[in-house]
């Protein structure tokens, strides 16, 4: 806007008066070192907010004619709550301190150190849903079987297959639990093997 | 000293912009008049209304401290000349209503 | 609270590579499965608490399809399996269930990465830095040691789900930029209820393209841990002994501010910083007023801190009155202030409702005189670092009375 | 002249650079009696040597009184720091109200009033007077205009005369810029500047649908108050203080707010008039001098009174109030608390008064009855003096056409502080404003003389008293003065810390 550009020029130290225009007189004779710095783009200075309008401080002069600047009409609600036209200190819970926890193990490589199913959470998305389902059941067979086993019921290889051993195992648990017997990972059954799911 | 103070300065030390400054900063206090010849700058300082009780020797250490003061001044904003222009440009970048 | 280190001895069978480790009871693994682990996992990736009683008792356990197993005691009865184990430890309390450990061939070390239930959890980046700062606590290595940060997106994964801080830490961490991001985005994804807290000198950050970068991943709980140790660029050099830092840091928090982060000023307090620690406060409040913290510590007597003893060293009690002019200056000022690592008997009793108990429980200390002190339970002790040398003249035990005057001028 | 009696290093070669900043005489005796302050805000005492010394590139580097210059940008060095984003940020910062249009609305919905004050500023229409109302076309308009500015707060201000003698036509425009507001999301604040008098259950429970705030009238004392606000039965002081009652029993007790007027005659009970502020619980005080408008200056002979009158009793009243909060009342003076916020902190006050660019039309607006509009309340009351040169246009016209009349031009050209003569040399313009409206009545002409402005005695006597106050004041002083400025309890301000 043109008044704005006008401001800039004002502001910057012209004046209005020939004599207060000294210092421009004199703007040739110093290049300054400076003269052409700017903000970089998406670079501008950063506007500060007042520390003081905290939601809890009380906008005191919120109801005075133009008395108060509206950007620091920061809780209009907040007018209307405390009562003595004041507010109790801000505090803070600072987060943790952190420091170093330990010494780097003496063989340390650059290439790959840990082989894990995925390094990053993004790729897990990729495995494919059967997949996906086929493990966590067969993981869930396998906490079954332990469980089983835990309780005296199993005694196989805790290898992630229902099969006839571990059914068998599971409707023998079922039938002592006076639950419904079907060899089934029920939700009853699960629960009654302190299994958790998701 | 008695009134009307009378001051003779060299115009390259005070030049006419910091003089008139000067005058100006003191208006409430003494009306001076401005007088140049060649490189001499004559000042003629009469008490305003309100300070008709002002010792012209107060008047006279005054002004000749308005003066520094003022040339000083004038020294800074030559030290100093373009770096307002510059902030407030920087300062104000994308500013508009 | 006692200290707890965070390493110790076991005797290591059948292990055969690197790995990192989730230690999980047999309750969980049934209740729990997986899910104890935050992120992604096998079960490979637990290592099964088994006591000796409850091998003994069903010795069929050994076939579970884990990683291996750990036997929280010496070993009782013997152990048929190629499995891996780990047996007889040290220090017995050191690896408890639920802790993430690392462990590698040919070294009886076990180091814990991840200890449940603790706020002073660590993602460690690497040993470099562009600092050298005279009080530097660990000081840098010029070593590649990326390996870090495969490790940690690991780690991340087989932590605890659970609500708790999390610290990220170096070396300077944002030497390694986009492992940092990496890292810093899976901890969104992944741990969302933890708080990151990350240190660095900020110098990086003076490149505006971290604007961008730390904008798009947006953690909502992210803060950053910042040093500035005078309002002026000499004095700020000299004691991280490099120059331009302080240009470049200051560019930084600007970035910082410009991508919306959470900033924590911190500051180390030693006979360099504190003669015009009121000054820096000023400066902070004047230029830095977006910074939602400012937290004063008491030095750490360790690293190079030793070699610059005869710099650094100043008793707490001669920089109570600068402490106290900078401290209420910006608490005055709305600015949320705190102090860290200073045992309440060196602070005066208006300032104790600042001190915090910050100090990681790994490494903190309460030496004889603390004792039989009233205030033990609030105060933030010593560092084990601590020394005789390091000691302050004002170190008491507060009688009763003397803390029930802290406490009054604490509400 | 000077006094160079002091250690000065002399160094041929300049090893800093001087930043912009000014300097000023505070002749108070204390040795660091000059003043410096930089366009950022940030300012040092110090004495003639050090000024000599920083000006003629004479202070050694490294020591304390070297960095106090660095860290305040008063100087930097070349090759070095460079401080210009921190400075441009300081700057931006404090002039963060040029980046949005006029937030301050003022409706004068009426001329009419039943109080006939010697120094009301504005001309009022008997109470049954028509043609004196603001008409539901001009209001509508009005509306239109409010919403053309950008501004994302706008405070919505209701004047008179006496606004509740028109209180339909206040109900209508609230609704209609609440209706509007669905849509437009602003955060909007609505105050009604009132007596008090006319106050109904009706305007209340409208009051509390809209969270409107009341600001009133309360001069001192009941003596003093009806003294001041003359109405035929003689009971104003009473009527207003029941509606202060009233008010808070139905809205909350910071629903309303009061201001004085100070006459000639309260200039003498400074403590009176803090007490009945103490006694109707008030959080804040507003102790602003007569202003030149309206009928004040033609019954100036009797009311008016010279500046200097004026700043004695400031510094009497304001001696008490601090007294007082250190005794654990909360009364703070809000137009110190605005210039503590311009002085002590980086930020922006917004104060439409202390603003350099003038905030008269690009900060408020005034619409008045007549379906003209004025860039401030002080421009209308000139009209209603018959001084009819000061409006923006009519009501009809869009913002873009009011902001550009030639009224404008003429107020912004004459509204830069910094580049006002005297103001451009002042240590003070960092924290004060321009105010062409005022010096445009006062002495016919927008610039004005800074030696015979009032405005400029004013702020410069309020601001050499507070700077004095934040170095020399014990301690207790300095907790007062920081409790207003961040709004807490005196005792939670427990220290001062460093002054600065």
């Amino acid at each position: 806007m043109k008044l704005l550009d006008r401001w800039k020029i004002l502001i910057s130290g012209f004046s209005l008066l020939p004599m207060a225009g000294a210092t421009l007189a004199q703007a040739g004779h110093m290049p300054f070192a400076d003269a052409n710095w700017k903000p970089a783009d998406k670079q501008q200075p950063p506007v500060f907010t007042n520390t003081l309008n905290a939601p809890d401080a009380v906008n005191i002069y919120a109801a005075h004619r133009s008395h108060s600047s509206h950007s620091s009409h920061s809780s209009h609600s907040s007018h209307y709550s405390s009562s003595g036209g004041y507010s109790s200190p801000r505090y803070y819970s600072p987060p943790a301190t952190t420091t170093r926890s330990y010494t780097a193990p003496t063989t340390s490589s650059s290439n790959s150190l840990y082989q894990s199913s995925d390094t990053t959470s993004g790729t897990s998305a990729s495995t494919s849903t059967a997949r996906a389902t086929n493990e966590q059941k067969s993981n869930l067979v396998t906490r079954v079987q332990t469980a089983l086993m835990v309780r005296k019921y199993y005694q196989g290889a805790v290898d992630g297959v229902m099969g006839k051993a571990t059914r068998g195992a599971l409707m023998a648990f079922q039938m002592d639990s006076a639950l419904t017997v079907n060899g089934r990972m029920d939700t009853p059954t699960l629960n009654a093997l302190g299994i958790k799911i998701p | 000293m008695t009134w009307p103070v009378t001051l003779q300065i060299d115009s390259a030390a005070y030049p006419l912009g910091v003089v008139q400054r000067a005058a100006y900063a003191l208006a409430d206090t003494v009306a001076i008049q401005i007088g140049i010849e060649a490189s001499k700058i004559c000042l003629t300082a009469f008490p305003t209304t309100a300070k008709l009780a002002l010792p012209p020797q107060q008047a006279h250490s005054l002004i000749l401290q308005h003066l520094n003061d003022f040339a000083l001044r004038d020294h800074i904003n030559h030290e100093t000349t373009g770096l307002r222009e510059v902030l407030a440009r920087a300062a104000l970048a994308g500013c508009g209503i | 609270m006692a200290m707890l280190r965070k390493d110790t001895h076991f005797v290591i069978q059948h292990l055969h590579e690197p790995r990192l480790l989730k230690v999980i009871t047999l309750d969980e693994f049934i209740e729990q499965g997986l899910a104890v682990c935050a992120g992604s996992a096998d079960f490979s990736d637990l290592l099964l608490w088994l006591p000796n009683e409850e091998r003994l008792r069903s010795p069929h356990l050994l076939s579970l399809p884990v990683g291996g197993f750990l036997t929280p005691k010496p070993l009782v009865g013997d152990f048929e399996s190629e499995r891996l184990h780990l047996h007889s430890p040290k220090d017995a309390e050191v690896v408890q269930p639920g802790d993430v450990i690392a462990i590698t061939p040919g070294n009886t070390m076990a180091r814990v990465l991840y200890r449940r239930g603790s706020d002073s959890n660590l993602l460690f980046m690497t040993d470099r830095c562009n600092s050298l700062c005279l009080m530097c606590s660990q000081p840098p290595k010029d070593i590649d040691d990326r390996w870090h940060i495969e490790e940690n997106l690991r780690l991340i994964d087989l932590m605890d789900p659970i609500e708790e801080n999390l610290g990220i830490s170096g070396g300077e961490p944002t030497l390694y930029r986009d492992g940092l991001l990496e890292i810093l985005a899976k901890c969104k994804a992944v741990l969302p209820r933890k708080s990151v807290h990350v240190l660095s000198n900020g110098r990086l950050f003076k490149d505006p393209s971290w604007i961008e970068a730390l904008a798009a991943i947006g953690h909502p709980q992210l803060s950053w841990g910042i040093p500035l140790y005078a309002d002026n660029a000499e004095d700020h050099d000299h004691v991280v002994q490099a120059p331009g830092a302080f240009s470049e840091t200051l560019q930084g928090l600007y970035n910082l501010a410009r991508a919306k982060q959470i900033i924590e000023i911190r500051v180390v307090l030693n006979r360099l910083t504190t003669p015009r620690l009121p000054e820096l406060a000023h400066y902070v409040f004047r230029n830095l007023p977006f910074v939602q913290h400012v937290a004063l510590m008491g030095i750490e007597s360790t690293g190079l801190a030793r070699k610059h003893y005869e710099a650094l060293w100043i008793d707490p009690l001669d920089y109570q009155e600068s402490l106290n002019q900078a401290t209420f200056f910006l608490f005055n000022r709305g600015v949320p202030v705190s102090i860290y690592n200073l045992p309440l008997c060196l602070i005066p009793a208006h300032l104790s409702r600042f001190a915090r108990q910050s100090i990681s429980d790994w490494k903190n200390l309460f030496i004889d005189a603390c004792q039989q002190c009233a205030a033990v339970k609030h105060c933030s002790g010593f560092f084990k670092s601590h020394t005789d040398r390091w000691q302050s003249r004002g170190v008491q035990q507060l009688s009763p009375e003397a803390f029930s005057a802290y406490a009054r001028s604490a509400q | 002249m000077w006094d160079l009696a002091v250690t000065l290093i002399a160094t041929d070669a300049k090893h800093y650079r001087l930043l912009p900043f000014r300097f000023m005489r505070m002749n108070t005796g204390n040795d660091r009696d000059i003043l410096l302050t930089a366009d950022t805000g940030e300012y040092l005492h110090v004495n003639d040597a050090q000024l000599q010394a920083l000006s003629y590139f004479k202070v050694e580097a490294g020591t304390p009184f070297y960095k106090d210059l660095l860290a305040r940008h008063f100087i930097y060095e070349p090759g070095h720091h460079d401080p210009f984003p921190e400075m441009a940020a300081q700057y931006r910062s404090r002039k963060d109200f040029l980046f949005q249009g006029p937030a301050l609305h003022l409706f004068v919905v009426t001329l009419r009033c039943n109080h006939t004050c010697q120094y009301c500023q504005v001309s009022r229409a008997p109470l049954g007077g028509s043609g004196h109302d603001l008409s539901e076309a001009n209001a509508r308009a009005a509306v239109d205009r409010l919403f053309e500015s950008n501004a994302p707060t706008l405070t919505v201000e209701f004047q008179g005369g006496e606004p509740l003698l028109a209180f339909e036509r206040v109900r209508q425009i609230v609704e209609w810029i609440v209706e509007r507001n669905v849509v437009e999301q602003r955060d909007i604040q609505f105050v009604i500047t009132t007596t008090l008098h006319h106050l109904t259950e009706e305007i209340l429970d409208f009051a509390q649908q809209h969270r409107i705030q009341f600001s009133t009238s309360l001069d001192g004392p009941a003596p003093l108050h009806n003294a001041n606000r003359p109405t035929p039965s003689r009971d104003s002081y009473e009527r207003t203080v029941k509606g202060i009652q009233w008010v808070r029993e139905r809205l909350g007790h910071e629903a309303v707010s009061a201001l004085t007027t100070l006459t000639s005659r309260s200039l003498e009970q400074p403590e009176a008039i803090i007490d009945e502020y103490v006694n109707q619980g008030f959080s804040s005080i507003s102790l602003r001098p007569l202003s030149p408008y309206g009928f004040a200056t033609k019954s100036a002979h009797r009311l008016d009174y010279p500046i200097e009158r004026y700043l004695a009793f400031y510094q009497k009243a304001l001696a008490y109030l601090l007294d007082i909060n250190q005794q654990g009342v909360y009364l703070s003076e809000s137009y110190t608390s605005l210039l503590l916020k311009n002085i002590l902190t980086p930020f922006s006050s917004g104060y439409v008064d202390l603003r350099s660019p003038a905030g008269a039309g690009t900060a408020a607006l005034v619409y008045n009855y007549d379906g003209y509009v004025y860039p401030s309340d002080e421009a209308r009351m000139l009209l209603e003096m018959g001084e009819d040169g000061l409006r923006l246009g009519r009501v009809q016209q869009p913002l873009p056409e009011l902001l550009a009349s030639p009224v404008m031009e003429a107020l912004l050209s004459s509204g830069v502080a910094e580049a006002l003569p005297g103001c451009s040399d002042c240590a003070l313009v960092p924290y004060c404003g321009a105010d062409p409206v005022e010096h445009f009545a006062r002495q016919g002409d927008p610039i004005g003389h800074r030696a015979l402005s009032s405005f400029c005695k004013k702020n410069m006597g309020l601001l050499k008293h507070l700077f004095g106050l934040l170095r020399d004041g014990d301690d207790n002083v300095q907790r007062v003065l920081l409790s207003w400025l961040n709004r807490r309890a005196y005792s939670d301000v427990r220290l001062p810390g460093y002054r600065g």
